[in-house]
């Protein structure tokens, strides 16, 4: 291969700086995103198993529209199209006024779309504690609000944190499509780092060392939490 | 025959070239009507193509095209997938340390689009603006120096690439676009209304642009230079722009400049 | 507002179907290639074979930390260097989803193996079936039934996912029109196509898992 | 107490699982429901606190309609203690706070009153010791006295009880038979759906016999358990008193 | 037929299920074990097809090792059937597929001997009209009864069963005990763990009596039941007969 490498080159200015910055981008968006997806996420996945039909049918739409079109495509949506919807001055705001345009459509919509995503995990974490856990919350008396807020929800989380987690990553992985509106996160810095430099190798070497990274030391928490969530006498599932 | 050429034995052994090329560098390198690969550069490289036939001994080559992206045309020149980059790749000093590039083909530099509405005409008329520039690109280098260098209060807006840009000025987020001259006149040529758009400014750096080939390949690197020039000296070169600029089939009007013409002088060496 | 003409699509059918042929090729080939290969995985790990469960569980957790664009585009690089010789983007890209897929599979695998209950395999292998054919027969049907609606709706990601092979030069659905949007300057209507037949497609099949799902829990 | 009248209810449009069932509970008095599996036990006794609504008929409990629109249903079941098969306590809190929670978000008890009278009732059920355990680590026998024990302490008028011992252990089922046996000399109303035939015969005032969504029965213990009664009901005592 | 030797066991290292349990069954006995949840009748029952391996000690079926390594276990498996507390029939098969899977993939049986096999054994079990259900179709018991002929259909030395009644509803019971009478009156060689104390009076020749992983007793039926035995049967059995 012809190839002249050059490792130092990620260790020099400005391009170390690059990477850092691209990282602190990259987490900004994966952890932001996530509190849109993971509240969001939850609310829709009670509504999913509540007993109003109207909830439900909100939450069935939302998801089947949110999941079913590639988040690629949202992302463009929401930067190029959606602001064209508003009346003149809010698109003027959402264009150019508000703080980080690129990056706060990113953010939204990624927490939109994994809000999908986090619902159905929330759904079958509550389907899975069992309508007679539910039955007995109500028999004591409680609303169905309270029995969400005391019995199923607490329940549901914990069996669900390993497909959490793996959602949360799925997030931190994709949040490199904000690059495809200008956002320029961990990746597209990798990519002007070697526009630059044309050393293309390591930059993406270090791309893929700094994912695999932050995706096993996520993990390696998760497990703790996991492990520290589970209950006396029973199993821990093992994060992610 | 193929001498100590790699390029040229895996090219023998084969049968096969591989020319890489763009999808969407208009008019030098992109998808045409028919789905192929066409352009100012394809042309150019298939001229070379019929250099490497000749010294191969004259059977007719198969012509592989491979599309390459601004990540993969490195790596794929310097794994051997590809024997040309046929796109429109700014030659400067700290890519050579990576591939080499033949006799420079066209010469653009870095301006501004803007809506003739808009009164902007220099980037000094952009104070307290946005600008958009694709991310990674010689011009979004060039504009930030420029604007460091006379402190002005410009706000930077990276897009991903042209068209997403062009898209941005369409829908005001930014004011101006900066990017090489020849993209922008292509740009304008494609916007609904082009006669809104106009290319202002000076030259806020110059970008010549040129085919690539492998490193420590002398003898292939001869070839494709020979033929270039070659194509130079004979003025087939200016008959080939013209065919694409001037106006050509994407509706780039480009006479041949003067500065261009000089280079081609220039580099058409004497045999 | 924009003023939308819609008129490139008709006009460049043929580039957005060859691209659309190449998503449901890929889509399809990396389904049963991962399946295949995640099922390896998953009965390596059930097993505890010694080392090689080790070896498959590295495995699965090294690909699932990595962003799927990057997978592919080592493969891209790597994958001539090692044989020696140019492969061809398709079959780069091809070893590539299916290496990537094949973690997520094995994992989703994994749990319908564990979600078959040990009980049935107690009584296969009571009734004298090897281990294997306890496997084959008892188990593995089981958990393939049980975990239907899953492995679809990893099937609808990896259809969404096949995008990504823009890297490579290769060109699916989206790149496809992508290249038209780029070319024409129709941004916006290529994107709005582009959701429209995704969603559309999506749908259906997520409509599909929804009906499985119906029929498998009676 | 408690008056069923004509109660139908359908699941979907063809299954009727309960079939025109009136029946009414005194206060203080001790019913024992059974009959074959699927006959609509389950769901018979679940109506009475309104987890499960019916189609048409009209229950009421103290008075209180259970079935019309404008009375706080959460309320009533508060005051209707409940048992399950499976226990169903939450795994996810220790003994004493299964008791707890009810107490304090539904009646507004201070944490230390219900922890008080947490403590009282796991000791009436003797299981003083386990207070804070985790439901996983308790036997059946014992997960289930604490169900009962989180029923009482929402001070019900009545109890209801689905098969409180049919998920126990053989060696389990008295030490939970005999807790609701001193419940039933205490004077508490309860509605039990049991197989356990000894514990119908000692503490039943009555018992009612269901098959296929209808009441066939309602005798008093010693009529049912004494000679004449439906065939259906013969039958049935037949099998499972048999071995 | 079926012989234990001081067989142990240990789950880790700390906890031992089987504390040098000696036992044995002649040819035709039929041998009832029973004893508190946790004592470890499951595992024992299990040791001897093989199904959980042991630490030390000898079983050996019908005079071949079941703890030899040379011996082929799924071979000696084949010979001994064994029915479990949840039936675990294999849902993804209807009730003739059950029972002609082991006769064709084991015994090399042909597709058409192997039916003719299943349908007898399904009319001895008085099931033969249900040739075509799925499990999920049927009732526990009926299921239960379809495991004992898909053990039956390898033609077995002996037939071990796991709790085969206890996952039941009551009603249910006494059609499974039924045909387990039968197959020991036809002089099946059975070891039975099982709290249905009627069927061990009936047909058991001997009563095992496990507590805390030791065979506590090991008495014929007539001493078990009559006066002299340990205080921990004394005690077990008070508490599952009471009722
Ligand atoms: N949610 C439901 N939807 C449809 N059918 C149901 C539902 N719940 C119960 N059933 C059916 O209603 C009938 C009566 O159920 P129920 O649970 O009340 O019976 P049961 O007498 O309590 O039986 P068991 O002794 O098995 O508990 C059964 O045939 C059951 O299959
Ligand atoms: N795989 C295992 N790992 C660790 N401990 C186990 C395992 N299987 C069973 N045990 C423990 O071994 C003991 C005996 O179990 P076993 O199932 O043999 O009891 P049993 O007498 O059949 O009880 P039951 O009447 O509840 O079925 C129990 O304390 C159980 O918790
Ligand atoms: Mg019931
Ligand atoms: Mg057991």
């Amino acid at each position: 291969m012809n190839y002249n490498w050059d490792w130092g080159i990620l260790f020099r200015d400005p391009y170390l700086g690059w990477i850092i910055q691209g990282l602190g981008w990259t987490l900004a968006i994966s952890l932001l995103a996530w509190i849109i997806a993971f509240s969001l996420g939850s609310a829709l996945g009670v509504f999913r198993t509540a007993s109003s039909p109207v909830l439900r049918a909100f939450a069935t739409t939302y998801v089947e529209i949110f999941r079913n079109i590639p988040l690629l495509v949202q992302l463009f949506l929401w930067y190029f199209v959606f602001p064209e919807l508003l009346p003149d001055d809010w698109s003027r705001w959402v264009k150019r006024d508000m703080p980080f345009p690129a990056l706060t459509t990113a953010v939204v919509a990624i927490g939109l779309y994994t809000a999908s995503r986090v619902c159905e995990q929330v759904r079958s974490g509550i389907e899975a504690v069992g309508p007679g856990q539910r039955q007995a919350g109500r028999a004591i008396g409680m609303s169905e609000v309270q029995v969400y807020r005391y019995i199923l929800l607490p329940n549901a989380y914990r069996i669900i944190i390993p497909p959490l987690t793996s959602e949360f990553l799925t997030i931190f992985k994709q949040s490199s499509l904000a690059l495809t509106i200008g956002v320029v996160e961990l990746t597209a810095m990798t990519r002007q780092i070697e526009e630059y430099t044309f050393q293309g190798f390591e930059a993406f070497t270090a791309a893929t060392i700094v994912y695999s990274l932050v995706t096993f030391t996520v993990m390696a928490v998760m497990r703790q939490v996991d492990r520290r969530t589970a209950l006396p006498g029973t199993f821990s599932k093992g994060a992610a | 025959d193929a001498g100590d050429s790699p390029t040229l034995q895996r090219i023998q052994e084969r049968g096969v070239v591989s020319i890489g090329h763009r999808e969407t560098s208009i008019p030098f390198s992109y998808i045409g009507e028919n789905n192929e690969a066409v352009g100012y550069s394809i042309d150019l490289c298939l001229k070379i193509v019929e250099a490497i036939e000749e010294q191969l001994g004259g059977d007719k080559l198969e012509v592989r095209y491979v599309p390459v992206t601004g990540q993969t045309r490195i790596p794929l020149i310097a794994n051997g997938t590809i024997d040309m980059e046929c796109g429109s790749t700014t030659n400067n000093l700290t890519r050579q340390l990576q591939v080499e590039y033949l006799p420079t083909t066209f010469i653009t530099g870095t301006k501004i689009a803007s809506k003739v509405s808009s009164g902007i005409t220099e980037l000094e008329d952009m104070e307290g603006k946005i600008i958009g520039l694709a991310a990674g690109t010689t011009n979004e280098k060039a504009i930030k120096a420029a604007i460091e260098s006379k402190g002005l209060d410009i706000k930077i807006v990276p897009v991903k690439d042209h068209s997403q840009g062009w898209l941005a000025l369409e829908t005001d987020r930014i004011d101006a676009y900066g990017s090489d001259d020849v993209l922008l006149y292509g740009l304008i040529s494609k916007a609904s209304d082009p006669s809104a758009y106009h290319v202002t400014g000076r030259y806020l750096s110059f970008d010549p642009y040129a085919l690539m080939v492998q490193r420590n390949d002398s003898t292939f690197e001869r070839l494709g230079r020979v033929t270039m020039a070659g194509l130079m000296r004979s003025g087939e070169m200016a008959e080939i722009y013209a065919k694409w600029f001037e106006p050509g089939p994407t509706k780039i009007n480009m006479p041949l400049s003067d500065t261009l013409r000089t280079a081609f002088e220039i580099q058409a060496l004497p045999e | 507002m924009f003023d939308l003409d819609f008129s490139v699509i008709p006009a460049n059918s043929s580039l957005l179907w060859e691209g659309m042929k190449m998503t449901f090729l890929l889509t399809g080939l990396a389904i049963v290639g991962g399946i295949v290969l995640g099922t390896f995985l998953a009965l390596l790990r059930i097993a505890k074979v010694p080392v090689l469960a080790q070896i498959a569980a590295a495995y699965v957790n090294f690909f699932r930390s990595l962003p799927l664009i990057l997978v592919i585009f080592w493969l891209f690089f790597l994958v001539p260097l090692i044989l020696g010789r140019p492969v061809g983007a398709f079959s780069s890209v091809l070893v590539a989803f299916i290496m990537f897929e094949a973690a997520y599979y094995s994992e989703i695998i994994r749990a319908g193996i564990n979600s078959v209950r040990p009980g049935q395999m107690a009584a296969a292998r009571a009734i004298g079936l090897t281990y294997g054919q306890s496997m084959r027969y008892i188990v593995l049907p089981q958990a393939f039934r049980a975990m239907t609606p899953i492995l679809l709706t990893q099937a609808i990601i990896l259809f969404q996912d096949t995008s990504l092979v823009y890297v490579v030069g290769l060109r699916d659905f989206l790149v496809s029109a992508e290249i038209v949007a780029n070319r024409d300057q129709k941004l916006v209507e290529m994107f709005l196509f582009v959701a429209v037949v995704y969603f559309a497609f999506c749908f259906t099949a997520s409509m599909g898992v929804r009906f499985l799902q119906k029929r498998l829990a009676t | 107490m408690i008056e069923m009248k004509s109660v139908n209810k359908w699941y979907g449009k063809n299954f009727q699982v309960l079939k025109d069932c009136s029946l009414s509970v005194a206060k203080g008095e001790v019913i024992v429901v059974c009959g074959p599996s699927g006959s609509g036990k389950s769901t018979l006794i679940k109506t009475v606190n309104g987890l499960e609504p019916i189609n048409s008929g009209e229950i009421t409990v103290a008075g209180t309609s259970i079935t019309a629109k404008s009375t706080n249903l959460d309320r009533m079941r508060s005051k209707i203690g409940m048992v399950f098969q499976n226990f169903e306590l939450f795994p996810h809190m220790n003994v004493t706070d299964n008791i707890k929670l009810g107490q304090t978000k539904v009646l507004g008890r201070s944490p230390a009153e219900a922890e008080t009278k947490a403590l009282a009732l796991l000791d009436r059920v003797g299981l003083a010791e386990q207070a804070h355990k985790y439901p996983s680590q308790l036997s059946g026998g014992q997960q289930q006295r604490v169900a009962i024990a989180r029923g009482l302490a929402m001070e019900p008028m009545a109890m209801l009880f689905d098969e409180p011992t049919s998920a126990l252990d053989p060696e389990m089922i008295n030490e939970v038979l005999d807790v609701m046996v001193g419940l039933a000399k205490d004077g508490m109303t309860m509605m039990v759906v049991t197989h356990e035939m000894g514990f119908a015969r000692k503490v039943a005032d009555r018992v009612v016999f269901m098959d296929h969504g209808e009441i066939v029965e309602d005798a008093t213990s010693q009529d049912f358990f004494g000679s004449p009664r439906s065939e259906r009901a013969q039958e049935f005592l037949s099998k499972i008193l048999n071995h």
